[in-house]
């Protein structure tokens, strides 16, 4: 049914048998098209199979283990680590912490660097656009220490320019400022590496939230030159149940441990402990290890399919999609024009609620989210409860896009006010 | 899987756009608000309560998707009237089989929203309680 | 090879076959003997099977989607959480938290319980024998809040008695009593239930470190009656990445939220957040989904062979390697006696290396674990640095136990001192 | 992988039972212990330092594995003599080549041990630095 012909480089085709679930029919037996990609992605049978191997063949517990399996597991666990320091260009396996997700992965930095950097006074600077896990663990930094946290909004065309961030550097002198690399819900990609130097020069140290990012774009933590950069596995292809904390090594050194545990010490007396050196000193318990060699074989996918073929091919379905969606009466795309994006279209129909319009969806066989995506102070700026939330990945189609604009346009008659009447009060009520 | 076409089925769009006492009462004894976190969506119900323990009066307000409008529509026609004892007694079952259509179960939040804050709302006297407009009531997490 | 009669109730042989890694030779054409299941334990291709199945055919996001994936995804992972919560006797599935882990369960409760709860003075009482897991994070909540740590030790039997719990219960009024409910080193199993009642009774909260009880007896937290029990997936035939956190639902209700992000929050505002209710409120971020899935896969495997069959098949074969060791000169066996004991045992060797022994063993296809097994505060009580470590499951057999003891007497001879001398001292010091 | 039989090899076991230099150094300028968080075990050096730069002399105590021992007698045996430039000339690499058979990341610790303390202990002299025994040079999970 769907054609996968694509201007860019992609044979999305060929690309498309690689994931077994998209040639599953939805609910109601039309074509799956899947457009829920910020929210997770799908996995290549490459990565279902690298982690079935691994528990059939060669499993076992890490590190301390000197038979066979063992060394197996742990040459496999630290080869993904080796893999996934290549993927972002950091100069240092050591600078690379698994964690169990992005969520995980900051609330380390806010625990670790945080209590011991911040106090009383000390501001974070963040984004209105970020997702809850980049604001709910500096809430409660703030309540710990005392610090604030303080907000840059976006302008009316859902932008934020570079003014807004220096000035909101200027005035509130943050000692970090940390923001997503893309926002997830107005789908807008920011210039990571300028305004990590411009907070820089303002003195603050710079977290990036790149789980909209490593999916997306060719990640260079040194040309980015941040202090901490974060992602999720089961974003990229990867399986869920694991994330990455890239820290700066001198910072990371410089940090105490969070999570206390096995692995993670050098000693441990009836007295105290002293902590392992990086990374396993921010690895606690028996890590993700299959995770960590799924999220590889992600990483290897991805890598083979090139990132910026990736993200050419999103760029030209997200264009469609929202130069589609402005065309459509009563629809109002909640997010900066289409230069600015890559794959992400958030929308909300008037007089249709978006959940409503993500079950209409689901019945023409669209996947799409709908609700506050995890951004409700973002939403609350906006002056909207919800929105509908098409992303797409590069294993999506033209087609596709085609499929879902035709049934978005089909959502206003289906909910129009026909001027229905309850035809009897008690019809039901009593039966 | 319920299909789109069966949950919203006339019945449903009846009460979506023509729904039961859709506003608030001036002369409410009780009042609730309650979000669905799921989605923010928020709806308040305000009652009057008679001296015989009734419920003599009750509304509803607030913005939602239509499952939970319409749903809200059909409890507050259903409950008025009925005594305190009778509204407790009104399970989560028979609320979503009021309802009529098939839910999964993100959609019976929004079916028992209404629902989980009339129950609230029942221990909710206005002005004994400062905070009864916070969303405190028990939360649609529990659900599952 | 291996014959797999089995004088208890399980057809080991047919067990067997439903683990693929089983099957395989080790690096020296043996076949391989499994002897590091408390570590971590192999999985049956059903666990593999569910996870692939949830990838390949229905997985998206959980919780805020409503599109069908997410709806199934959503509940196939509330299901899991059923599972577990019957698995436990939990009177809630509220009461059921999943976590990466053991060593995340516990720094949740650390974290969040802990610096709630504990003060300047305050006791937690620990056992000598707890895993790095259950120390760790009492020695670092110790420096956040000025509490103590103190620890019961064993006797020369390797044991605890009553009397040494109850006489530290008085002496120290701890806040805290926590304690695995067997030690992963001597193998010892522990009155969780006696204990737990004489520490309630001595005013303690109670957490039982369940990891190596959860994959070898029929737990009971109705029964029990602790505050806080957890335990690994991995070490119960399940996925890595996850593990659960169980705990009385009027003491979760109590505590603050630990990790903070997406899904945990009931509202975000750029002032502050509210918690969602259990069990949300303890899971930030995209949890361990398919992980999940496969835990319960696990579960349901355990319950269909049989918890009581489980550990009765253990204790057979923990007691024969037991009494072998014992019989083998120059051989001393850390732990009690076989009838204190599940399916562990740890030894030394005179004069031997632990680590020598388990590279020696692995030669011969038997994987067992060397070195403190994350125990170091008991292993310098008992004045050894490192022991070998053999953990049987379920899935081992009587002739696999024979094999090992085999290769164990071997030992000595292959690192018998011969009177060897460097034949010259620069023969290859300078070639 | 690497065999059982391979590894144990009779030159690695001769330099087991019989090592070079085991022992402390009375006269030691220098000091430095450390030791293998994968198993525990810890080893001390102790060297003399000589006016024109050169390891004099130098001598190894501790308990561990076959490998940590034999590896610590050959290192001692190969560094005595060698200028303090040539001691951290030598790489990781090389002293895995010293030891001879191939060894897994795990065993690789237990061989790369005393190298680590032998490095940490040219930058140790003894009396200036009160906590010189404290296990604190380059930890072995940097290896990987
Ligand atoms: C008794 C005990 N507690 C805690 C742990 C830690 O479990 P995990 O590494 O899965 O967090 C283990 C396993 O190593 C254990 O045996
Ligand atoms: C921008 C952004 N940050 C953080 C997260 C949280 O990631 P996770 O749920 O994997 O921890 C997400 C995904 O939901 C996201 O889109
Ligand atoms: S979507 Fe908010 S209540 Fe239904
Ligand atoms: S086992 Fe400890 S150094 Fe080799």
């Amino acid at each position: 049914m769907i054609v996968t012909t694509s201007p860019t480089n992609l044979d999305v085709a060929k690309i498309r048998e690689d994931f077994p679930i998209l040639g599953i029919r939805s609910a109601s037996d039309r074509p799956l098209v899947y457009f829920d990609n910020a929210a997770s992605t799908q996995r290549p049978t490459s990565v279902i199979e690298a982690m079935s191997r691994c528990y059939r063949e060669y499993y076992s517990n890490v590190h301390r283990g000197i038979h066979t399996l063992s060394e197996a597991s742990t040459q496999a666990y630290e080869n993904a680590r080796a893999t996934v320091a290549s993927f972002m260009n950091a100069s240092s396996t050591n600078e690379v912490i698994f964690a169990a997700g992005t969520t995980a992965a900051i609330n380390t930095v806010s625990r670790s660097w945080g209590d011991q950097n911040l106090s009383q006074g000390d501001v974070i600077l963040l984004l209105i656009s970020e997702h809850h896990a980049n604001i709910v663990p500096w809430h409660q930094l703030a309540e710990r220490v005392g610090c604030r946290v303080e907000f840059i909004s976006v302008d009316e065309e859902f932008l934020i320019d570079d003014e807004a961030v220096a000035s909101a550097l200027r005035m509130h002198q943050p000692k970090l400022f940390a923001f997503g690399a893309a926002s997830n819900t107005l789908g807008t990609e920011y210039p990571v590496k300028r305004w990590t130097r411009m907070a820089h020069d303002a003195g603050a140290t710079v977290l990036i939230d790149a789980a909209q990012a490593a999916p997306h774009w060719k990640m260079d933590v040194q040309d980015w030159d941040a202090d901490f950069i974060v992602f999720s596995g089961h974003k990229v292809c990867g399986p869920t149940g694991i994330g990455v904390l890239w820290g700066r090594e001198s910072l990371l050194d410089s940090m105490p441990p969070f999570l206390g545990g096995g692995g993670m010490i050098q000693t441990v007396t009836t007295d105290g402990f002293t902590a392992h050196a990086l990374p396993e000193k921010f690895e606690a318990g028996t890590p993700p290890i299959v995770e960590a060699i799924g999220l590889e074989a992600a990483i290897d996918y991805l890598t083979d399919v090139g990132m910026d073929n990736i993200h050419a091919h999103e760029r030209l379905l997200g264009t469609r999609a929202d130069a589609g969606l402005r065309e459509i009466n009563g629809v109002r795309v909640i997010g900066p024009t289409a230069e600015h994006k890559g794959g992400i279209n958030s929308f909300v129909i008037d007089g249709v609620h978006a959940h409503d319009v993500s079950q209409f969806l689901d019945g023409q066989g669209v996947a799409v989210r709908a609700g506050h995506h995890c951004t409700m102070p973002l939403h609350h700026a906006i002056g909207v409860t919800a929105t509908s939330r098409a992303s797409c990945y590069f294993y999506n189609t033209v087609e596709e896009v085609d499929v879902f604009l035709q049934a978005v346009s089909d959502v206003r008659d289906r909910f129009a006010k026909t001027g229905r009447r309850r035809r009897s009060r008690s019809s039901r009520s009593n039966s | 899987m319920p299909n789109e076409q069966d949950i919203y089925e006339e019945h449903v769009l009846d009460h979506y756009e023509d729904p039961y006492h859709r506003g608030t009462l001036d002369t409410a004894s009780h009042m609730h608000e309650g979000n669905n976190p799921l989605c923010g969506d928020r709806i308040v119900i305000t009652l009057k309560l008679d001296d015989s323990g009734k419920v003599a009066e009750a509304w509803f307000e607030g913005e939602g998707c239509v499952i939970s409008q319409a749903s809200a529509s059909m409890l507050i026609e259903r409950m008025e009237g009925k005594t305190i004892e009778e509204v407790k007694a009104f399970t989560a079952e028979e609320m979503l089989e009021l309802f009529g259509p098939k839910l999964t179960p993100n959609r019976q939040k929004c079916c028992l929203l209404s629902w989980k804050i009339l129950q609230s709302a029942l221990h909710s006297p206005i002005g004994e309680d400062g905070d009864s407009s916070a969303p405190s009531g028990p939360s649609l997490g529990e659900e599952q």
